[in-house]
Parts: structure tokens; C-alpha cells; sequence
């Protein structure tokens, strides 16, 4: 067991992935002599080379688009996208084309593909630099959407979607970059990662989120155990496919449920989630499933980021909300 | 047409010498390549009518395009990969693309249906440009592997506008990929022509990006053959990638749904019609001693039965069972695509009960 | 009052949006002599000339981002975005620069647009020719959705789109093109788009849906009354803003809705009504929220449609899920 | 630096004339723009500071590149309009933005506040390359008002791979929009150098469009002045867009955030040193008589007075209201919108009463 940086263990990872199998390559922007700015590939280029670690130009729809050609060449590319705000010059190519390809293929051409970004707010950045696109990605058949939420998550995480021969895209939560966590790098890889983990068992809540709300569950809950509610928290982990399963089990037996994520609430995860919890829970449940997430705005100046994100607090008032049914 | 361009045969049919594209002319390709016009043309001309029997959904006619489509593909070597557009009828009858399974795919029994390994030549897709970056990738990883094949990439005038394209020739020059970009400028994208994309010849875009380009006569099968072979040698060995622009016109509709009454002239039409890529080809090979009657009687037996195999493949195509419908949207199983096909098949099965 | 096709009838509201305000200008691929592929356009290019009917070059972010240009000269671009597959080279333009505009300027600089989409499934079209992207576009802040259900909606509706300060995706149902209404050119135009309308009341079960499934609802109340169930039929018309508050009203009665839409079910449109309708009648349903809508799977072959798409069995089959809870 | 390139002044300070681009030196201008580099570089100076210490999230220095951007700016007319990245600070300064408009930006209190019809400035995006775009639609609007304003259209090397300035170049030239394109050829794009994203000098791209180039020396403020001036006024009067590429360089590091020593070498650093904008205006004015030491103390002491109205401003700047987060989302009330404000007060309140 080794204590890392999310950044750390996400080096670590690709590096591992890299060492295992000579068609891992990377690509994207500033990853290689800088080390990506958030220096996830750090030493990375200085190891593997031109060939495999590949600065590109400045063009997002050409990262995603080249990989498309390399994937069908037997690559297995690994993209960076800078920020979470400059992925959408490379939406076409991600939902027309790697998306679509093996089935439109009819089976014969793979897309392994792991489009990794950095996404969510909580750093106090410009603009474009805090934004959470998942529904987009999750709402779209023929990707698989991961995004881990600690450091330990995240060593074995990249490296099960660098293993998928399904294309991946893959959510850094960047404001828990530097978060520590035990990672083991000795033990043999093992398990799914397309189901949700449950992290604690309660009584009387299911908290549900992922990546950057993960921890603040995690400590919502610990608040809300002082007041005397008792709640389970699971992370997703895994947003296409979606495993509400282990939710739905849980809410079988507290009756209610919180769904927290930083995306604007309309059309976010969390509206699926409840309905599919509905769906599935009708007569378990006790009040409706509350969610909990952005306001309908674009992402505000960061000076506002401290009311905008979901915080101990508005899950402790979503808690409220669901008690008070 | 445009005098400023790579010609190796005139449109009378005459040998035009040209000192940087010298071409050995074996009579064995060239008759393969008339051969392969006149296939291609067969498919094009079979299709619309089917189409307009109303057993496809639509076709994209080729009629006018084959010369360069044909003589680019004979250049390309077994190993060496293409990435085409729609409208590629020549490319995939060279390729060895099974007409039937175009007939699939605008019939909507399947969006593609070939083994891009089996022919070296990439499904297409319809989104204009997005596969010029494709073909830029692969020829990435065509590098990587130290091989020495290299990747034809053909698009139209139309996609030369868009991003991707642009992006693409930025990765190619940069990385000095094997890529060779084939522009069919046919003048028309649509309903819009070719000045509404561009201001001065598209060849002219290639040294913005320190890339040699050539513009040659698209009707042309021996120019398309000499320059295409010449730009993938090069791009083989390491040279990096070239431009060619072919300058060419379509004579048919853009597809079975356009009415190009609408906008433009009939003259137009025929004027490139007296600059047809068969009939060339054809003169040249009869002066030459190459083809005679017994031979070109030959191949339209050949296109007869092509067109007879296909109206019988039509009629043979059925729909697909519905279920069908859930395969390969993943490699590995995905919760919510079992789902739903559970769902469905429960459902199918409630209707039978009804 | 008129018989038109909803063609017909987009295009009379198109020429007398233009003639009432020259500020008013289209701009899109083969808009101009052809007058679209699907003729929307027909006979503007003739009329308005080159300046205000643009052929553009073949490249949608151009048109969009060039748009964006003209609106902040003060003109009112109404773009045409030929199918709905091929939208998403724009998505960028349209997500972090139309979407935003307004906001980040501080309320300084307005973001009058409409892109106009013909989208959906239905007509035996090939790949990229039948997708229904609107989820995307709802779940962003910042923009406008509308979708008209027949002709006489859209001859109104796309003028109301224009004459919004806000950006306005308007999503065209293609398979509704050919389908005539009355459609009224002499009254002045009133009423506010952004609502949903109650096309029908019924005691038993709510129908939702907007675009191209309101017909098909319509005609699957008429095949349920038949069977004795009695439905209303809600038509949501304006998807960002949603209008949950007649859907819920009526819920609130029946105790039971079913939500009816093509694209794909997870994440879609129906998700975030299934969301709120639950939060707000939670004691007033009799069974879950039913949803019925795509596979997950990117739009199939067109031989498959008609198992695809949403059909009245599928929607009486939503209506028997909800009854038998 | 290429010395295939336009340049009207000498690093040393020399006057040099150029047949194309004969310029009458008009001292007062000369003054003022000599005074729009210190002030420009003041407030780059004060802002860095502000962020070492913590009151800015971020700031994008542009020591450098400050010749081109006042000689440009300063070709622009009244009407005209620009539009920049995130690095024109000397492009702010001459148009009249307000540097604490800057503070405000970078401390997360607003995206963007100052209005664009007062300077005739967009306010800038991030997202690189977009405003390509903009730029030529906003043109395409002059031409339909008919007006004889122009649009000039900034962006750096980093920008020009990607797909939006493509088609922003092909839209200004089939439109022959009346807009200018100039690059700041910086050499880098954060640690990516421009042989990255080019292999020919990035103003050959133009003629692909039909579009003329000029390649000039991005340090010399008359070049900047002379070549856009004649370029804005090819415009305004009908002749279409032109490419300018500015060589220059970027001394300091992309960003705050950013470390150059991990990709660049401090000997690049004192050469462009060496080829600074200021100094050679400096000794080209004071050998003109057009400075003394009374002016540039009286200029320096006006640089010390913005230092310190900027750390003022900063020290009065409080966080916004919690709720201005949702005004200007849309112009219209939106209902979603409302009922998400409405929510967050009542939150608001309940946290208040706990
Ligand atoms: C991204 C995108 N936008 C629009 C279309 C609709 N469309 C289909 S073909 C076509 C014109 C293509 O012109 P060109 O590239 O010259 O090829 P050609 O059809 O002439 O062979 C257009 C606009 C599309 N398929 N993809
Ligand atoms: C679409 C997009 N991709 C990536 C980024 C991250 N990024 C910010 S600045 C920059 C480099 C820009 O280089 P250049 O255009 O040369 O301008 P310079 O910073 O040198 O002035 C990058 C990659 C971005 N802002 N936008
Ligand atoms: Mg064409
Ligand atoms: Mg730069």
C-alpha cells in the first residue's frame, strides 16, 4: 500500500497500462515534456516516448478523430481533454463516431478508446474550467461513462478502462486531484467496475453520488449521524451503465433517497436515478426521491462556486426534505 | 475545366506525356480498370433503378466520377487502407466491395457491412469530413507499427470547408503521416457550388500546412492512377503526406431525393459529358491494340449479370429479425442494453399473445 | 384559416417573421435556390436575396459561430441545420457560446437565434437522419427548446422562436412535415410558447409527449378508449423551460402518466418529467411514472424502425404497466 | 526570428521604410502608443503581483507581446471592433477597457463585464479559436448595414489548428467579410511549440483562401500600426479579409499556472529579450525628439498611479450576492430558472434561522 495523490495514482495507472500493453498510447494536449497541467502524465513522455505519448496540436475534434483512425489501426488511445469545457469541439466525433462505430460496424471494428477529463468545479477556476458534462456523455448508447472518486478508485479504474474494448470516457474529479488515499499497487486488478459500490450502510437515507460528491456524502453523513439520521452512501462509479440495483436494494429497506451531483439537476444523473428508483421502489418509498445539484445556470464565477456546489450542507437539506415527506 | 491540371489522356483519348508522372501503360490494367468503370457504372445505374422501384431507400449516383475513383483505387496496393465518402462506386468495385452489401445498407437492413480488413477500405460515413481524420489516425498508427503501407483519404469539395478536414491535414503534416488526401471536386455540394467553399483552387490549401499538393484531371483514370501511385510512394516512404484535387463533376442528381433542376444548368451537364471518363479510356485503348469488340462484349455480359445478381439479391433481402437491432452496441455486455432487450422481447411476445 | 403541410406552414411563418423585421436573415446549407432539402425554405432565397437567405459553406460550427457574430451586430439569425446528425459539429458553438452569451456578458449582450433542426425518426431514412438529440439541449442552461407537434403550432411557433431574445433550438418532427392543419394566418399571434398544452382530458392515465409522438398519442387515447381507459393527452411543446405544472395537475386526477418520446429512454426527456411529476404528486400516484421511448442503442438501421420507434401498441403497453400496478 | 517579414523599426530603434507601407509618423500618436505599452505592461506587472499574493485566481502575462497589440489596436478605427483572446492586454488598454474589469474576471467575481459597444471590444472566450467565428459573422452584419467599419480578429498559433478558425477563414473569404485575421505567433501554445501545430509559416495558410498574407515583425509597434491599418481598410472598403501573422514571443510563463522551465530554455527568453517592443519605440522616439525624460517620468508616474488604483480596487472588491449567480441566464423569465432562485433563498433563510 502506497498513500498517492488522485493525480498520482491516475500516473501510476497509465504507466502500469503502458508497461502491460505496447498499444496503450496517449494523446492529448501539453501531456507530454509538461506533463498535462495537471501533471497526470508526468515522466510519462520522458519514458515512452514520442511515439506513445503524443503532444498534439491544438484541436480537440482532431484528438478524438486521429485516435477513431488509430483505434481501428489496433491502438488502444488514451486521450486527454484539457478541461472538461473543451470537450464539445470534439462532440461530434465522440457521439457520431466513437460511440457508433462497432455498431455500425456490425460488430467487426473495436473503438478502445479511454477519453480521460478533468471535470467539475470546487477550484476556484475561470471560466469552461469547472463544468460537469456527464449527462451528455451518459445519455449517448455506445459509451461507457466511469469517473472514480478517490485515489485508490481511481489506480484501478483507468487502467479496467484502458483494458475495455468499449470506448470509455473517463471523469477525473479534479478538486479531489489532491486528495490522499492507500493505493495497492502489488495485488492482481480484479472486479467490475460498471457497479455501483456501496460505501456505508444506514437506516434511514440512501445517499447516492459520484466522483467529487462522493466525500461529501461521505461527510454529510458523518454530520447527519450527530443528528441522529442514519445513512447509507453509494457511489455510482459507473454513469453508462448505470447499476441502480444496489440503490434500489437499499432504498427497499430505508425508504428514501438522496441523489447528489454538481451537474445542473435538470436532465442530470440524478433525474434518472429517480425515476428508475421510482420505477423500482414504488411502494418502498416514503417520500420522493430528492435531488440534489446545480441550479440552471451555466457555470457561475467561481466567487459563487461555494453557493452553487452541492456541500454538506445542501445534502443535509436534501436529507431534511426527504425526512420531512 | 480548369487547363491547369495533371492530364495523362485527353478527352479524345490521346497519350499525353507527362515528365513527372511517366506511366508504363500495361495493357492488363488498364483493361482491368475499363473493366472496373464499367462494373461500377453498372452498380450505379442498377441501384438508382432500384431505388426508384422503391426497393432502396435512396442511392447516391456516381455517374461522371469513376475515372479518378478507378484509377486512384488501382494505385492503392493490397495492404495500403481507404477511407471513402457515399459516393465511392468506383473505389469499392476496385476495393472488392460486394455491390450487395450497398444494396444492405440503402435498403436500411444495416449501416455497413463489410470487413474493412477483408478489402483495406474503411466503412464510410455520411457525416461530411469526419473521416479525414480517420485516415490520419490510421496512417498514425501505420507509422507506429514501422509498416511500410500507406492510407488513401477521399472526400469532396464540400468537406474541404469543415473543421475536421482542416484538423486533419494540421495532425498529417505535423506528424508527416503516410496519408494521401483525394478531394473529388465534382463543383457541387448539394445544391451549392464549389465557389461558395473556396476562392482560389482547393490544391492551393495543401501549402498552408508544408504539403505538396497536384491538381489533376478527375475524368482522367491514367492521371488518377500515375499521381495517386506516385503520392502514396512517397507518403511509404516517409515523405509525408500530399494533396491531390481532382477536378471532376457530377453528372447525376446528388442523390435519388435531389432535384438539382433547382439549381443549375442542363449545358453544364453535358458539357462534362462530352469529357466522360469511359469513353476516353475507351478510345485510348481501342487506338492502342489494347481491347476489342470480343473484349468490351465481354465485360457487358459481365455487367449484365452484375445487374441481374443484384435485382435477384433484392429481392432475396429481408428484413431483419428485430432483436437483431441490440447487437454490438457494446463489446462487453452492458446492463442497460440487456435491459432492454429483455424488455422487447417480452414485449414482442405480449403482442403475439394479443 | 388554411390547410398546410407543417412544411408549408414553417415556411409562411418564416416569410412573415422575415417581412415584419429586417433584421430577421437564414442562413444554412442548400437553404437558398434548392430552398432546403426538405423545401422549408422554398421560394425565401427568390424573394429576400442573397443578403438575407444564406447558402453557407459546408461546415456547422461556421454556421453557427458566424451567427453568433450576427447577432451581436444586432441581426436575428435563423439557422437551418440540415439533419439532426449532423448538429453536433456545432454543438461546441452552440453549448459554450450561444448557450452562454448573454449570462457571461452580464446581461450586456443578447443571443436572438433560432437553429432550426428537423429531427427524429420515421421516414426510412439512413444513419444520422433520424436521431433525437433534444435531451442534450434541455439539459443546457442557457438555451431554449421548442418542438412543434403539427402545422398550425409551428406556423405560430416558429415565429414566437424568432421574436425570442433568448437563443431557441427549434426541433422540426420530419415525419410530421407532410401531415396537414388549419392553420390560422390572419389572427395576431398570442399566447406564450413555453407552456404545455392539454390536447385531451381523460380520468385514467396522462399521456405526455411533444414533437413527433403527439399525434401518436392522440391516436393511442383513441385505440385506450376504445379499450375503456380514458386519457389525457398533454403535449409538453416547450422543453426547456419544462412545463410540469399542467402534466402534475393532471396527474394529480388521474394518478397515473405514462411519457412518450424517441430518444432513448435513459437521460431523455422523460426522466426529468418522471422527476418532478413524482416530487410533486408523490401521494397522489397510483403507480410509477411509465416511460416509453428508445433502446439503448444509437438510432438502428431503418428496416428496424418500426420496432424502434414508439408506436400506439408501445404506448398502449406504457398505459397496461401503469394500470397493472 | 524569420527575417522574411515586415518590420518599420529596428530592434535598435531604426526607422526603416517598406514601399507597401509607407507611414507618416505622427509624434503624438507615437507618444500615445508609447504610453499604451507602459500602462499595458503596468497593469500585466500589478495583476501578476496580485495573483503571487493570492487576490487573483489566475492572469495571463503578455510581456512581449505588447508591440503588436497597441500598433494594432491603434490602426483600429472608433467604429471598428475587435475581438481578442485572453492575452491582449495592450489591445485592452488602447480601447479603453478598465484593467479592474480584468481584476473582476480573474478574481471569479464576473466572466465578463465591461460592454462591448462602449470599446468596441468583444468581451473575450476561453475557448480557443471560437471567436474566429464571431469575428466574421459580426463582419458579415457590417456588410448588411451597409456601414464602412471593420473587424479585426485576434488569436494566437495555438488557435489556427483549430477546426472553428478554418472555417472561419473560409466564411470571411467566400463572403469577402470585411475582417482581419492577426496572429500573434507567440511560438508556443502553453508548452506545445508552433512547429507543432504548422510546418510552414502560418501566414502561407491564407492563400489556400484567396486570401493575401503579410508576415511582420509582431515586436514592432509600426509594423503592427501600418500593415492592419491597410489591411482594415482594404476591408472596410470592399476588398475582403486579410492574414496577418505577428512573430513575436511570449516571455513569460502561458499562465500563472504554468512552469516553462519544464519544456523551454531561458537563452530563447533573453533573445526575444533583447527584441523588446518598448525599448526600440523608446530609442527610435527619443533619437526622433519625439520623447524627453520629462515624459516618460511623467508616463512612468502615471504607470505608479494605475498600480495603485489597482490594488486598491482589489482591496475593494467583496464577493457578490449569492443570488446575482442567477440573473442574465436568460432575457426572458424562465420558469426552471425561477423556481431554482426562489429555492436557493429559501435555503438561504433556513441556513440563516439554524
Ligand atoms: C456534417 C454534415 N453536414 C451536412 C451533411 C448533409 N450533406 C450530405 S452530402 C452534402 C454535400 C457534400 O458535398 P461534397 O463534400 O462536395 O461531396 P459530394 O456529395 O459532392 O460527393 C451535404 C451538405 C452531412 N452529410 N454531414
Ligand atoms: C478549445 C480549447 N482547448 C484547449 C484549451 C486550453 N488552452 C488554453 S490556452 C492554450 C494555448 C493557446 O495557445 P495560442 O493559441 O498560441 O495562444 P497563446 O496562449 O500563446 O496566446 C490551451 C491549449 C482551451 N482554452 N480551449
Ligand atoms: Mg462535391
Ligand atoms: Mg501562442
Amino acid at each position: 500500500m502506497t498513500q498517492m495523490t488522485m493525480v498520482q495514482a491516475l500516473n501510476a495507472g497509465l504507466r502500469r497500462a503502458m508497461e502491460n500493453d505496447p498499444k496503450v498510447l496517449l494523446m492529448g494536449e501539453d501531456i507530454g515534456p509538461l506533463g498535462g497541467v495537471f501533471r497526470v502524465t508526468d515522466g510519462l513522455h520522458k519514458d515512452f516516448g514520442d511515439l506513445r505519448v503524443i503532444d498534439s496540436p491544438l484541436a480537440e475534434s482532431g484528438i478524438v478523430g486521429t485516435a477513431v483512425g488509430l483505434a481501428m489501426r489496433g491502438y488502444r488511445p488514451v486521450l486527454e481533454i484539457q478541461f472538461d469545457g473543451f470537450v464539445y469541439p470534439a462532440f461530434d466525433q465522440i457521439v457520431t463516431m466513437v460511440a457508433k462505430h462497432h455498431y455500425r460496424s456490425g460488430g467487426i471494428t473495436r473503438m478502445p478508446m479511454v477519453i480521460r477529463i478533468p471535470y467539475g468545479g470546487g477550484i476556484g477556476a475561470v471560466e469552461h474550467h469547472s463544468e460537469s458534462p456527464e449527462a451528455y456523455f451518459a445519455h449517448t448508447p455506445g459509451l461507457r461513462v466511469l469517473t472514480p472518486a478517490d485515489a485508490a478508485e481511481a489506480y484501478v479504474t483507468i487502467q479496467q478502462a484502458i483494458a475495455s474494448d468499449d470506448p470509455v470516457i473517463y471523469l477525473e474529479p479534479k478538486r479531489r486531484y489532491w486528495d490522499r488515499a492507500e493505493v495497492d499497487e502489488v495485488s492482481a486488478i480484479s472486479g467490475s467496475p460498471w457497479t455501483s459500490r456501496v460505501l456505508r450502510r444506514g437506516s434511514d437515507v440512501t445517499l447516492v453520488g459520484y466522483g467529487p460528491m462522493v466525500r461529501t456524502c461521505l461527510e454529510a453523513a458523518d454530520a447527519a449521524a450527530e443528528d441522529g439520521v442514519s445513512c447509507s452512501v453509494i457511489d455510482l462509479r459507473s454513469l453508462s451503465p448505470l447499476d441502480v440495483e444496489p440503490v434500489a436494494d437499499d432504498v427497499r429497506r430505508t425508504g428514501r433517497c438522496v441523489v447528489v451531483h454538481e451537474a445542473p439537476v435538470v436532465l442530470g444523473v440524478a433525474a434518472e436515478v429517480s425515476a428508475q428508483v421510482t420505477e423500482q421502489c414504488f411502494f418502498h418509498l416514503e417520500a420522493p426521491v430528492q435531488r440534489v445539484g446545480g441550479a440552471f445556470l451555466p457555470y457561475p464565477p467561481n466567487r459563487y462556486e461555494k453557493h452553487y456546489l452541492p456541500d454538506v450542507d445542501r445534502v443535509l437539506d436534501g436529507i431534511d426534505r426527504s425526512l420531512a415527506t | 475545366m480548369n487547363e491547369d491540371v495533371v492530364r495523362l489522356l485527353s478527352p479524345e483519348g490521346e497519350r499525353i506525356e507527362h515528365e513527372d508522372y511517366p506511366l508504363e501503360a500495361d495493357h492488363d490494367q488498364l483493361r482491368a480498370m475499363y473493366r472496373d468503370i464499367v462494373l461500377a457504372r453498372r452498380t450505379d445505374v442498377e441501384s438508382t433503378a432500384l431505388q426508384r422501384t422503391g426497393e432502396l431507400g435512396l442511392w447516391c449516383p456516381v455517374l461522371g466520377q469513376e475515372g479518378v475513383q478507378v484509377g486512384a483505387a488501382h494505385a492503392m496496393r493490397s495492404h495500403d487502407y481507404g477511407f471513402t465518402t457515399y459516393r465511392e462506386v468506383g473505389m469499392f468495385q476496385v476495393r472488392g466491395v460486394d455491390p450487395v452489401e450497398l444494396l444492405h445498407l440503402y435498403r436500411g437492413i444495416s449501416h455497413a457491412s463489410w470487413d474493412p480488413r477483408e478489402v483495406g477500405l474503411g466503412i464510410f460515413t455520411i457525416v461530411i469530413g469526419s473521416h479525414a481524420l480517420h485516415s490520419v489516425g490510421y496512417a498514425m498508427g501505420i507509422q507506429r507499427d514501422g509498416a511500410d503501407d500507406a492510407v488513401l483519404s477521399c472526400f469532396g469539395d464540400g468537406a474541404t470547408s469543415t473543421g475536421d478536414v482542416h484538423e486533419a491535414m494540421v495532425f498529417a503534416s505535423v506528424f508527416s503521416a503516410p496519408v494521401v488526401f483525394l478531394v473529388q471536386n465534382n463543383q457541387w455540394a448539394i445544391s451549392v457550388p464549389v465557389t461558395r467553399q473556396a476562392r482560389a483552387p482547393l490544391s492551393v490549401r495543401a501549402a498552408g500546412y508544408g504539403m505538396p499538393s497536384v491538381r489533376i484531371d478527375g475524368n482522367d483514370v491514367l492521371a488518377g492512377l500515375a499521381v495517386t501511385r506516385a503520392a502514396l510512394d512517397r507518403a511509404r516512404e516517409g515523405g509525408g503526406p500530399t494533396f491531390i484535387e481532382a477536378v471532376t463533376y457530377r453528372r447525376g442528381p446528388h442523390t435519388t431525393s435531389d432535384d438539382p433542376t433547382r439549381y443549375r444548368d442542363d449545358g453544364e451537364v453535358e458539357h462534362w459529358a462530352s469529357l466522360d471518363p469511359l469513353d476516353r479510356l475507351r478510345r485510348y485503348l481501342e487506338a492502342e491494340g489494347a481491347i476489342d469488340e470480343e473484349f468490351t462484349a465481354r465485360v457487358a455480359a459481365e455487367a449484365e449479370g452484375l445487374g441481374e445478381r443484384l435485382r435477384a439479391a433484392i429481392r432475396g433481402m429481408e428484413d431483419p429479425e428485430p432483436l437483431g437491432m441490440f447487437d454490438h452496441v457494446y463489446v462487453e455486455p452492458h446492463r442497460q442494453v440487456q435491459a432492454d432487450r429483455a424488455a422487447m422481447q417480452d414485449y414482442l411476445a405480449s403482442l403475439e399473445l394479443r
